[in-house]
């Protein structure tokens, strides 16, 4: 099973860690659901970011302790959360008015496929029976000023999920400008995509074996630090 | 003198008609005017088209309605959810229609129809199927697709303080879709947790003013859908 | 002189508390600049109305005494109100909102001309030197409910009001429902102006003459009671 | 830490450049941001496009920003007042530009702007000589004209309480365009009567969330144009 082991990678929280670095202090921030949220744990220290939420919050916290949960103060992944002094509510016209309006700076989400154009596919499969089920995701991605996506480098079946071209339907057009996953941290450029950095114990070779679509390797690549 | 308060949820949707288009308020449980819900379910009016962004969970508020098969039709954003198993079963079944659209297209085509707009560009959908056979126009070099404004028989909507007059507050996050429904809808109908006498609502912090409004009607302890659902409770 | 004796007709006062007879209980109203602004003096007993004003108010009452007036709490005029109980402040888009929505029952102006379809002139003259100035009139006339007008039923030269077809630009096509000017109160109807009311002293003959469109004469005509 | 207040309106305005788009609040004299407005007339910046609502009075605030040549063209919807000669005279003479926009076209556009829609049907102007050469679409019927979104370099807007994260709360009827305004430039720089810290608003009553300000400064006791106008004061 040296394969397997390969290819293990960053874990989770590691993978939230190393796109937390990237948000620059005083951001606007919409975390989608899954890895990015945990994304607001790990923002280095001297970094204030707001967080906002498609169903009207800015500013808002970290998750309740247990049994002090709102069912009234929810994220867009309806999980309970917390505000902080200086936050805000609003309804949904003006919420996806920050949101189309190019107000959001970055903006993390979860992928399906990102294809070396940076189309991004991660509302729908092609299983004939999906229920079909979008939510905010193709308004953050044609409004928000960054978007970046945090996702395993592979199916749990093992199938490439950067890939030349998505299979499935598209969320948005050339959109994603960096992908962060389990083994790499890789830009999408007008020449495709770009590895920056490599997870400790991943060698080029399997990675680019585990990628759907020609990955060229930055002049100076690095270990991912995290 | 103006009065919109009404007695009880069932006088308030009495006059709801089958064929009706309704938008409900709420993202999740959060906003969902639980017993409005369920006085519709009560009243019966059938065939109607439901405007939510979600298709509820359980067997109870949303969901329910769909369960009993009043809706013909749902324009929605996110008609799944870990806990909700009536709308997918009746979708595959091909028992109910579904017109699915992005959550801010949702929300700006109902602000629109609210405001008398009865269409306005976005670029959200473009290039993907969503957008297929949609008018598109270039503005700037950027494509974008045409939506129309969103205008229906009625809201239910759920908020936190109300007057006579309709002027309206909400609670944190269920503010959600309540005010931008409540413009958009011929008559609004808006479940309170607490009515207040004109004035008991500061002017600077009225978030729906009661020109939006048709009917409120007090329910100080309002359910939530995840406590029903999590005793197991049904409606009806 | 008793061709100017004879055309008097009604006050100014008079034309509003005429006016505020058809508003009905529940209203909400928007008043323009002008003899519409005395309308909210004479609403009959036991009507409650609420007016809107489009620079965002809901709900505002009259002036307040002398020495408290508040730069901040004006009208669309830009003259001093007080709030009631009830009211709301809200920005432009969203009083417009309510405008445009169809969300204002009633709806008085002023008027330069009115032609007998319904177009109302009531934003520019056509000399060389003015300044055309709009505000909020085109969305009005557009939006609200119910547009009728309150004017004199000639101007200060003498010439007829009520026409065939305006010669001014126009604020609206075929927008006015109904007239009430010092001399009479007129319906504008797919067949042009009928005349329901005429003001005391005043003649069926001598006002066909001050009105630049034919007049249909209601077969109930009644004298104007104010 | 974020911290968008500046010390000064003079600070505020610096890097307003010559030829930008100006959004500046105020309905009449109710929100009109008269300190940033002189500080825009110290700074200096000309061949401005200025979008507001009216065109000033007197020879103070907007209407001396105008009479100091500083505006190469005004967006607007009522360009006169009882006591205002500096717009009328320059736009006879040819030496301003004016785009006459109905008020509730007006903010609609400013906020479309600001949502990131770029161009929106409304029914106000169809048959009037503002509709000339627009776009016209039936829909249901009825005619409408396209107007487009608008979008500006920056806004100076009077609110009433800011935080340094640039939430803010308006006074009254000054609340007028301030909210659309901030939405739709991209700096707003806001004047506010009193700063408070982060939790001084209620974020129940919040009108403009500061995601869509870039700076705050406080102005504890602004001037109002008709009281320096009666006392025949002009700037500078």
């Amino acid at each position: 099973m040296t394969v397997s082991t390969a290819i293990v990678g960053l874990s989770r929280e590691q993978m939230a860690r190393r796109a937390a670095q990237d948000i620059p202090d005083g951001a606007y921030v919409n975390l989608g659901i899954g890895i990015p949220e945990l994304v607001a744990g790990f923002i280095p220290a001297g970094r204030e970011v707001i967080y906002h939420t498609e169903n009207g919050i800015l500013g808002f916290g970290p998750p309740p302790p247990p049994g002090e949960e709102d069912p009234e103060l929810i994220n867009a992944g309806k999980k309970p959360v917390t505000i902080k002094p200086g936050s805000a509510f609003f309804h949904h016209a003006d919420s996806f008015a920050m949101i189309r309006g190019g107000h959001i700076d970055f903006c993390i989400l979860g992928a399906m496929q990102v294809a070396q154009n940076g189309d991004l596919a991660n509302w729908l499969t092609n299983a004939p029976d999906a229920i079909p089920a979008v939510g905010g995701a193709m308004d953050l991605v044609m409004g928000a000023g960054n978007i970046v996506v945090v996702t395993e480098h592979v199916t749990r079946e093992g199938a490439p999920k950067l890939v030349e071209k998505c299979t499935y339907p598209l969320t948005g057009l050339g959109v994603v400008t960096r992908i962060f996953t389990n083994l790499a941290v890789i830009d999408v450029t007008k020449a495709g995509f770009v590895l920056r950095e490599i997870a400790p114990g991943v060698d080029v070779e399997t990675l680019k074996s585990l990628t759907g679509a020609p990955l060229a390797v930055a002049d100076d690549l690095k270990t991912v630090s995290v | 003198m103006i009065d919109k308060q009404v007695r009880s949820p069932a006088e308030a949707v009495a006059d709801i008609a089958d064929g009706s288009t309704v938008l409900i308020g709420g993202f999740g449980e959060a906003g969902s005017p639980i017993e409005l819900i369920h006085a519709l379910i009560d009243h019966g009016a059938k065939d109607l088209t439901v405007i939510s962004n979600n298709t509820g969970n359980g067997r109870v508020g949303l969901a329910a309605l769909i369960a009993a098969g009043q809706v013909r039709k749902m324009v929605c954003s996110y008609p799944r959810s870990s806990n909700s198993k009536v709308f997918p079963e009746l979708y595959r079944a091909g028992k109910i229609e579904l017109e699915l659209v992005p959550q801010g297209t949702l929300a700006e085509r109902i602000r629109a129809g609210g405001a008398g707009v009865p269409a306005f560009y976005t670029p959200t959908t473009v290039g993907t199927v969503l957008a297929e056979g949609k008018e598109h126009k270039v503005f700037e070099g950027r494509e974008y697709v045409m939506e129309r404004g969103i205008k229906a028989d009625y809201a239910l909507v759920k908020a936190e303080l109300g007057d006579r007059f309709g002027n309206l507050t909400y609670n944190k996050a269920a503010r959600n879709f309540g005010p931008i429904m409540c413009s958009a809808a011929r008559v609004a109908i808006v479940q309170v947790t607490r009515f207040v006498e004109p004035g008991g609502i500061d002017p600077e912090a009225v978030v729906t003013p009661g020109i939006f409004v048709s009917r409120v009607v007090e329910v100080p302890n309002a359910a939530h859908e995840s406590v029903l659902v999590a005793q197991g409770v049904t409606y009806p």
